[in-house]
């Protein structure tokens, strides 16, 4: 009906509003209830990581590496420790690159298990996959608990390996957990992925194209469902990815759907990953020795890992001192939101709620 | 006193009741009483029964999702919906500043009363609450249809985006659905061949879900958007408005919604079980009473389970769906059920036997299964069958030095 | 076939109702709500022999009253509150208040004028360990060279003022010593469970042996 | 595994297309000037062999006499990678253009840059604070920027 004149309403989505996973606003004009302009407002959770990083020593900053990412702080300590070890030629023992591993797929399983939860939510399923989703990542959060006696905020990475061996009990409920889950995800699955109303909202809604998120820097599983096969896991081997078997699934339309499909086939081969690290982990020991205070020669580094959002990477710059001159990170949750205003244009409000919620953002990562 | 050995308790003989002991020219007063004691009953009948039914929903659904559900307070949390009307009658109740206090305060009340209303002439035994009422169906039929208004008065009146959207959503649902669902019930009509309930009841030998599923199928999904829950709930949409209409309403005139919001279920199940479940009919020795509170049990699960398990649609996937789907299949319905009415039916009484009953349900499940069949190839036209994914030509992660 | 997801979906649902035992993703704290079955299985008996033998509690359980004591179910290396801190061991050498990212630690101390020759080279004035704003990152653990400092295994351990959550010297003194295993292979390998364990005792609560006064005089006082 | 290519054989070709623009370069950095960055990431980005068509971060750094920004670029067709640095001088009024017309992905990231270390973009569409709130006083990245003056409260001196 383009003929019908109606005046446009502006909407403040956020920053308290259900569906924005955090303190996020969406200024968004509406024509009805169609999306005509949509501005990301953001800061709500600026904390001044990058400036706080300038004034502690280089152990100390794996505690604000945890609040970035906190669905996925592994593979934050990861990446940051990636970086520190670049930066001062640290070597790390070949159990500790095994034990990384298993940790960082592990946490990529709950973080996207998160993701696919509040996307059902967001489509509005009153919460049964997002339950069945937590139920899951409670046990990873457990196993985690095992590890270094916290859920969240797990600090257990260390320049040089890891902090602690696993515990004699992790070993058995990590064999549970990787023989029950396909299980657990072919019952999520099945409630989700051949679902009509899903698929009728989910269809060919905010088709982001390849060629459009190469060029707005997309990484991770959005750029995957765009179709384009890059993963640094393959791409860029860090630690021991080179020596393990496994796919990269990609989409095959870039829409929401392929999003959300991209996130559950990943899953499933991290799950053959920790499968082959279970099996090849050999003793030894878990941390080379590493000062507490480490003292990097002067000079930058840049490392990245395939986090569960897209390519994490840490850039630092040392000036030979306790604490590193300059700490850059590169979010990808804050990069990925980049192209969040040509994906919503056009689309009536229910589909801004979906599309904003297949990226797969979270706050504390993107205000850092 | 008849009528109460008979099974229930109605206005006539209430008010005889009075009647026999107020002095005559005291008919008004006998009336008033009657009126006020009957009202009271049905009011705390509902609530208490909405009381439960809330309970009963967040149990079942708990168990769905593998949580538990409420179970702090009493027997297995029976009393958790005090505790909840306690806790929002102590909450402060705050207008906007720049509402329409009049409509604001209002709209409450007006989505809570047709709910009520229209208890008084379900069929629970013999007779009803207010007596037999012969246009009973179009009594629904019209009351139902006041809660759009209230709507409109609670999104309209708090000045409030969220609401507005919300409400301007429920309007164009609610009026939308409005139409299959008369549809979907004048089958109905057309084979009890009266507007009374009691007639409707009485002409289930074999229940109507039975004889026309396809009208049966339309007025659940109908009465599913009706009441604005799942795969329909676009009125709140708490993922996407908050809480829509009632955003701003605070309180107890949040809690009268919310009320009113979770006596639908209440309120459709029982409709649905006299139009379509053969009301108070069963089997001896059991009383019929216990058949409807059977009926209606088994219909509110099926709500709730379609609740815990389904996603929404998107507001025009809704409209679409009620207009070219639901309205083709109930008039399609309508068409089916007067031919074979007007073929079968007793030309001088205008009733239907048992067996045209059972012989109309053959060929409706027959009409039943082509016409979903046919609307999901329609509907389904966009194959379900997506590309197989290949990569892009502008990455390649296994590129070596050359 | 069109709609046959949704009635996957349905089954689904359903069958978790109807076998709920799988896992539940909550737990119930502090107590635990329990049927008839549950508590003869907590007594090791069969239902009925329990109704028989304790009927005002069977009745209890039956129409859904009966209630049991539960612990949130957590690991020994949980890093929880209260730290467990050893007086006799700690030598007030500040690594932990050194290391804290936050600096939340405040420890004051002066030179001990008897028994030098112990180890008492330093006393400790204060010790204060501002718990308002600790994260729980366990670094003055990692930090503290003569496992003087433990992670606690509490977290409930709510206050109604700021000021109540920096723990003094005192305080810490009077906590429970039921250290988290966290960063502590010794006593995890005496298999300790801080949640049903007994309080440790500084002496079995460390790899730091100290050393003996013949040693001591070996290593410093002929220096 | 993502190639870094050799600084100076990138220098070059720079040098090459745009004479001038590189002005150093060593193992894995290539510095050009920061009038022509639009021109080098023009020729970047088009370039069929190099064919930098990602951009992977900008950010910059604060060295006190000059600040530096960081262009990490990569190409997912070659899978190999550059870094190009740009050296400001000054402390007042920075500017360089902006990126934003070649690779979308620079908005925000040099909206942070703007925020946080007061570089400004020429030609960049938005260029607003990101992180921190219009009128926030100063540039925080920045070495010289003192934050909020005395000393962080403790609990105890707290009115509570």
């Amino acid at each position: 009906m383009s003929e019908m004149k109606s005046e446009p309403v502006i909407l403040n989505l956020g920053p308290q509003h259900p569906s924005t996973h955090g303190v996020f606003r969406l200024r968004v004009t509406f024509d009805g209830e169609t999306v005509v302009d949509a501005e990301p407002v953001m800061g709500y959770l600026h904390r001044g990581s990058e400036k706080l990083a300038e004034g502690r020593s280089y152990v100390q900053i794996v505690t604000l590496t945890d609040r970035m990412d906190y669905t996925a702080s592994m593979s934050n300590n990861l990446a940051y420790v990636s970086s520190v070890e670049k930066l001062a030629g640290i070597d790390v023992p070949e159990r500790a690159q095994y034990i990384r591993v298993i940790c960082a797929e592990l946490q990529r399983i709950a973080s996207h298990l998160m993701a696919t939860g509040f996307l059902l939510n967001d489509l509005g399923a009153l919460a049964t996959p997002l339950m069945y989703c937590f139920r899951e990542r409670e046990r990873i959060l457990d196993m985690f608990e095992m590890l270094c006696g916290a859920r969240i905020t797990l600090t257990y990475m260390r320049p040089g390996g890891v902090l602690q061996d696993a515990p004699a009990e992790f070993w058995p409920a990590l064999n549970t957990f990787v023989n029950d889950f396909p299980g657990y995800l072919d019952e999520i699955e099945s409630l989700i992925s051949g679902n009509e109303i899903v698929l009728t909202r989910t269809r060919d809604v905010g088709i982001l194209t390849d060629a459009q998120a190469i060029n707005a820097s997309i990484t991770g599983p959005m750029l995957r469902a765009a179709g384009v096969q890059w993963d640094l896991r393959k791409a860029n081997p860090y630690e021991i990815y080179d020596r393990l078997d496994f796919d990269i699934p990609i989409g095959a339309l870039g829409d929401t759907f392929d999003r959300y499909m991209v996130r559950v086939l990943e899953m499933r081969e991290s799950i053959k990953i920790v499968e082959q690290c279970i099996r090849d982990i050999p003793q030894g020991p878990i941390r080379t020795g590493t000062p507490y205070f480490i003292r990097p020669p002067a000079g930058d580094a840049y490392a990245s890992v395939e986090s569960p959002k897209g390519e994490l990477g840490f850039y630092l710059v040392s000036d030979g001192g306790i604490s590193p001159y300059r700490c850059h990170v590169r979010a990808p949750s804050f990069i990925n939101i980049t192209a969040l205003r040509d994906m919503l244009v056009g689309w009536k409000m229910s589909d801004l709620i979906i599309i904003f919620g297949s990226i797969d953002i979270v706050l504390g990562e993107v205000d850092r | 006193m008849e009528s109460l050995q008979a099974g229930f308790l109605d206005f006539h003989s209430v008010y005889g009741f009075f009647d026999f002991f107020l002095p005559d020219g005291m008919d008004w007063l006998a009336f008033v009483l009657a009126g006020g004691l009957v009202s009271f009953i049905v009011i705390n009948v509902m609530v208490m029964g909405t009381g439960l039914y809330t309970w009963f929903e967040r149990r079942v659904i708990g168990r769905m999702q593998a949580r538990l559900g409420p179970n702090r307070w009493g027997p297995f949390g029976l009393l958790q919906p005090i505790a909840d009307v306690l806790k929002l009658m102590v909450k402060e109740d705050t207008v906007p500043a720049l509402a329409d206090r009049l409509v604001f305060n209002i709209a409450p009340v007006i989505l809570l009363v047709p709910a009520l209303l229209v208890i008084a002439i379900i069929p629970f035994g013999d007779d009803t609450f207010l007596g037999r009422l012969n246009i009973g169906v179009l009594f629904i039929i019209g009351i139902t249809s006041v809660n759009t208004i209230a709507v409109l008065a609670g999104g309209w009146a708090s000045r409030n985006k969220y609401a507005m959207i919300g409400a301007m959503r429920g309007v164009a649902m609610l009026v939308s659905y409005e139409v299959p669902m008369a549809l979907s019930i004048t089958g109905v009509v057309l084979i009890a061949n009266s507007l009374s309930l009691f007639d409707v009841v009485a002409a289930q030998g074999v229940p109507f879900w039975l004889v026309q599923p396809l009208g049966f199928l339309v007025f659940m999904a109908a009465a599913s958007a009706e009441m604005s829950r799942t795969p329909f709930d676009q009125i709140e949409a708490e993922s996407e408005l908050g809480a829509g209409y009632h955003t701003e309403y605070s309180g107890m005139k949040f809690a009268i919604f919310q009320l009113a919001e979770f006596m639908a279920p209440l309120v459709t199940s029982i409709i649905a079980t006299v139009l379509f479940f053969s009301g108070t009919r069963g089997w001896d020795p059991i009383p019929g009473q216990i058949w409807f509170v059977l009926k209606v049990f088994v219909i509110m699960f099926a709500l709730l389970w379609v609740r815990a398990t389904w996603p929404r649609l998107r507001i025009d996937q809704i409209m679409a769906f009620a207009w070219k789907g639901l309205f083709a299949m109930a008039l399609l319905n309508i068409f089916v059920v007067a031919v074979e009415v007007m073929l079968l039916q007793d030309p001088n009484t205008g009733a239907l036997t048992t067996s045209d009953l059972w012989l109309m349900a053959a060929i409706n499940w027959g009409v039943t299964v082509v016409t979903i069949a046919f609307m999901a190839k329609v509907f389904g036209s966009k194959q379900w069958e997506r590309p197989v994914p290949t990569p892009s030509p502008l990455a390649n992660m296994y590129a070596e030095a050359d | 076939m069109y709609g046959l997801g949704l009635a996957k979906g349905l089954t689904i649902t359903m069958k978790n109702m109807l076998m709920p035992g799988r896992m539940f993703t909550l737990h119930q704290y502090p107590d635990r709500k329990i049927g008839l079955l549950g508590l003869a299985k907590l007594e090791g008996t069969n239902p009925i022999t329990y109704s028989i033998k304790r009927p005002l509690m069977t009745l209890k359980a039956m129409v859904g009253l009966a209630s049991v004591e539960d612990r949130m179910p957590q690991h020994s290396r949980f890093r929880g509150e209260e730290f467990s801190w050893y007086e006799d061991r700690c030598t007030g050498c500040a690594s932990c208040a050194k290391y804290c990212p936050l600096g939340i630690i405040r420890i004051v101390t002066h030179p001990s004028e008897k028994a030098v020759d112990e180890g008492d080279k330093y006393v400790l004035d204060v010790f204060d360990i501002d718990m308002g704003r600790c994260m729980f990152c366990g670094l003055c653990v990692e930090a503290c060279p003569y496992d003087a400092l433990h992670m606690g295994s509490g977290f409930e351990e709510g206050k109604y003022s700021r000021r109540d959550l920096v723990i003094d010297k005192q305080r810490l003194n009077d906590a429970p010593k039921r250290p988290s295993t966290w960063f502590r292979p010794q006593i995890e390998g005496q298999g300790f469970d801080p949640q049903s364990g007994d309080e440790v005792d500084w002496t079995k609560a460390g790899r730091h042996v100290k050393p003996s006064r013949e040693d001591q005089q070996k290593k410093w006082a002929k220096r | 595994m993502t190639r870094a290519l050799q600084g100076s054989s990138v220098a070059s070709r720079i040098n090459e297309s745009i004479p001038g623009a590189a002005t150093d370069s060593n193992q894995t950095d290539v510095w050009v000037s920061p009038q022509s960055i639009l021109e080098v990431a023009t020729f970047l980005n088009g370039d069929d062999a190099l064919d930098f068509s990602f951009l992977t971060s900008i950010t910059s750094i604060d060295y006190i006499e000059y600040f530096e920004l960081v262009y990490r670029l990569l190409s997912m067709r070659n899978n190999h990678s550059v870094v190009i640095k740009s050296r400001c001088y000054g402390r007042e009024d920075l500017s360089v253009s902006s990126v934003t017309s070649i690779w979308q992905g620079a908005d925000f990231q040099e909206r942070e840059v703007w925020d946080l270390m007061g570089i400004r973009f020429d030609g960049h569409p938005n260029l607003k604070r990101i992180l921190l709130w219009e009128g926030f006083p100063g540039h925080p990245l920045r070495k010289d920027y003192l934050g909020q003056d005395g000393e962080m409260q403790r609990p105890e001196d707290l009115d509570v």
